[in-house]
């Protein structure tokens, strides 16, 4: 790939534009080159505009208030979450949570239908490459209930190994919970198949999207998922909102997880009794800005289309794995192009991540070091830490050009 | 306010047509708005496949209230086939105004108090 | 009370000047009165400039991070963490979890040191004035553990009936959980003395703080709380954020609740060691950008002085509280003016709440309609719904006059 | 960069002069900073209540390394009691660079794991 195909995929300019920090600079004349949009992305003025005015000219409390401000705020709000139904194609909003982030999405599953549905003995099945979000949940519930964790191997090029998919399914898992897109390696599974395969054995399926969802087109229904979480903040839209989609049936039947107001349907002082879905998992007041600007972002991210957001980002990997890879003494991890993302952790021969990325820092470019929450893969591959360079819809195969030759330098520095 | 309590609306509330109980009915359905306390009850008298009388009794607000008096207004003399048609749509524009989301739960008690009824949820 | 020494207190006119959305008309020529700031405030301009100006100038991930924007963004984290803390008495800034709300922070402590720490047939004591965010939490916890819930009553004039407490207390509950002003009647506990004589009984103490931190000067070590959970929102800040303090030693000791990154020390496949405080209550991404704009409402709270703020009130309860009431066929829902802030329930005679709220926001008074979350204080008064106008340090005594002339109007349309 | 890797820290993680292991010592003491892997571990020969010898090993970044190496010319020839003196501060102008938090920790891990070890955590 070169430099001006990946650009005839993306009018990356204009998009560029619309990201207020891009025109930052890190020092005086030390322009931002951001490459850690797997740790969060940055928000193009659309999204912090609908934020912004939400608070200036409609901020109300959502749900109970009759008066204009509450009617249009509530409204809002609702609006945002049909946007995020339609987006990964549910079947209706009310198969949309709104929680604080993927991590909560999957804590939720764990705690309202794992313990009303897990009991000892029985299997969740993930894989190696999963980010903490999807391993802590499980090997709490592990310690609490007794249940049983297994899990998918990576293969050495930073794939799932599929081929040890059946003979795992064959251990009869209840729930088979899988990252639609790892942090590290930038592998996206193929979440169709393993959920047909999943559902054949008589699992549920829940994907991770915390990555998948921000950088390619999702379809639920016709993935086969029946548990999907992932954040706001790494798909243009602000902290402090996150997304759990489930299937109605399975949420209609799951216990509540928080108490509190709104996910009542009447209380009295011993007793209670819990209102419809999706509110019965919405307790106390929404992220309501946060919500709202979600669907901004969404809008956003449409109005340039999954599909093209998608074939950019494998475009710009074709583009960076190779000339990451000509650098002396790096090693990426992850080094299939099939089924991947632009996201690239690597190490280099006796310099230590932190320091690869404080160097870089040095030239502005921003990537991040350490583990990334995925201590077990970093530990299958034998290194504590990486550093990590991810690209969005706002990157340039021009800034990839700089962070190579910024490597170099750390070269030379520590050489 | 000229908007949302029509005189119609705040007529009715104040002077309902059809509150009140039948002595013999057949069809008796009541829910309620477990959040602002909104109740209805509807009794309707059914022959030959019409409703040939129906009441309503209830409490709550004056929108929950005058949409059900409006409502019975509909529903007597009618076909229990036609009543079964009876949408959301056809009932808001009787009641002739626009509603916010609280408001409008507010307002479609009374119909799906009605509908429950009709498909044999009551007795 | 009049009005010249209501506003002597306070120069509300500049502080308005700081509000956007209260230049905001209802219809044209309506102004907005927002009487709501109970459900959630209205938000100042420099609370909005530092939450844009972080997402277009230092968005990042925190904690993880080498490069500048990520150690700007993990400072400023953290200086609204040490901003909370000194804000609420703390002794030091890892005694604050930021969590999503209020309701989660009771949650968080139902969960993680309620099932730690009781077991079947232990008593929690709350009382009857509480939100259903400090209920449900518990009854879950008493549907699944066995525990037992008792209630200190809520006397005719929406108080609590403190004589009632040492009975209480003498049946040893494990934690007294109390709430620091009621969003109905506006009663503020005195929660030093209840905290005094709880932890006589060897009793812990959590105080729902979501009305009483935004409203009167809080400081945790002086009244003896152990736990505490509000909401930003109310405060001046962003939605999406709250904060859970406990005491340091109540933390550390306590299980993590919710599993994820950033909550860990170290990860294996099947295993994990917990964060230190606070991170340990921390999983996933925090509401980042959310926490730093409390930080900013903290600052202009303080700059006010909470005080003052709590003196405003007073001042306007005694205003407004004796002009309600001779409104005829109005009756409110807790008519002490001992401890209270400017928070009025009412019911007027024959006519619903809604239609109350309906025909106020004809006037562009925002009122909130229903329970407000505090469905069995409701029951216990005979009503199901009331009206409630809540007032904050931007509302003015004229505001007052309009509420009640709109009261006589709603009279006339229904009389 | 010229602030951060400044000659000495570079020098000191490229050619350390205190890296290796004691073939006899008093007190020894590790510690890691789990997030990144970075680890220390440090030896002390005491003498009459002083250090005569002391050196560290480990692996890392260029900071927690070069750090260790820098904190131990302090520490060799002092009294135990002085070592127990030295402070954060101290270190951090001794490496002579601004650290961001997560640098910081690097920075610091060798005087953690001095401290632990010359406040009795070691054997
Ligand atoms: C007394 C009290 N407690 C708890 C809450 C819950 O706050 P939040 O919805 O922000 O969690 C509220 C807010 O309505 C409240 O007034
Ligand atoms: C694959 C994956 N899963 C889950 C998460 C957790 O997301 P959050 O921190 O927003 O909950 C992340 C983010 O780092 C991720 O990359």
């Amino acid at each position: 790939m070169s430099e001006p195909d990946c650009l005839s995929i993306l009018d990356v300019p204009r998009i560029r534009a619309d990201f207020p920090v891009l025109g930052r600079e890190v020092r005086p004349g030390v322009p931002l080159v951001y490459l850690d949009s797997t740790a969060t992305s940055q928000k193009p003025k659309q999204v912090l505009d609908v934020l912004t005015n939400f608070y200036r000219a409609h901020n109300a409390n959502v749900h109970r208030g009759i008066y204009t401000l509450a009617e249009e705020a509530t409204a809002a709000y609702e609006e945002a979450r049909a946007k995020v139904a339609a987006f990964i194609g549910a079947s209706s909003p009310e198969e949309i949570v709104f929680v604080r982030n993927a991590t909560e999405a999957i804590n939720l599953v764990a705690y309202s239908w794992g313990r009303a549905n897990l009991k000892e003995g029985d299997l969740v099945l993930l894989t190696e490459l999963e980010h903490h979000a999807n391993l802590v949940p499980w090997q709490m519930l592990a310690a609490e209930r007794g249940i049983r964790l297994e899990f998918v191997p990576v293969t050495p090029d930073g794939a799932l190994d599929m081929e040890a998919l059946p003979e795992l399914l064959a251990l009869e898992p209840k729930l088979v919970a899988v990252s639609g897109m790892s942090n590290v390696t930038g592998f996206q599974p193929d979440v169709k198949s393993i959920a047909r395969a999943a559902h054949d054995a008589g699992a549920l399926v829940l994907v991770d999207g915390a990555q998948l969802v921000p950088h390619a087109p999702v379809d639920v229904q016709e993935l086969g998922v029946d548990f999907l979480g992932f954040s706001s903040h790494k798909m243009l839209g602000p902290t402090g909102v996150g997304v759990l989609y489930a299937r109605r049936d399975l949420l209609e039947a799951m216990p509540p997880f928080l108490g509190g107001g709104d996910m009542i349907r009447w209380v009295k002082l011993r007793e209670f009794a819990t209102n419809d879905i999706p509110y019965k998992f919405e307790a106390g007041t929404p992220p309501i800005a946060e919500a709202v600007a979600l669907g901004a972002a969404v809008d956003y991210l449409r109005s340039i289309g999954m599909e093209k957001i998608h074939a950019y980002e494998q475009a710009l990997a074709e583009y960076v794995l190779p000339r990451l890879q000509e650098v002396p003494g790096l090693h990426v991890l992850g080094t299939t192009l099939e089924r991947r993302g632009a996201v690239f952790s690597f190490w280099m021969d006796d310099i230590h991540a932190h320091d690869v990325s404080q160097v870089l820092d040095y030239y502005g470019i921003a990537v991040r070091a350490g583990h990334h929450c995925a201590q077990p893969l970093h530990t299958k591959f034998g290194v504590t830490a990486t550093a990590r360079a991810s690209f969005y819809i706002y990157n340039t195969p021009d800034e990839a050009d700089r962070l190579i030759a910024a490597l170099y330098k750390v070269k030379e520095k520590f050489g | 306010m000229e908007d949302l309590y029509r005189e119609q609306i705040l007529d009715r509330y104040k002077a309902p047509r059809h509150r009140g109980h039948l002595e013999d009915y057949d069809i008796a359905y009541e829910d309620d708005n477990p959040t602002c306390g909104d109740h209805i009850r509807i009794e309707l008298k059914v022959q030959d496949g019409r409703v040939v009388d129906a009441r309503f009794d209830g409490q709550g607000c004056a929108i929950s209230q005058a949409s059900a008096d409006l409502l019975l207004d509909e529903v007597i003399g009618k076909p229990i086939e036609e009543v079964k048609q009876i949408s959301k749509d056809d009932l808001l524009e009787i009641l002739g105004i626009t509603l916010g989301p609280v408001r409008l739960k507010c307002a479609l008690l009374s119909l799906k108090v009605l509908k429950a009824g009709v498909y044999g949820l009551g007795a």
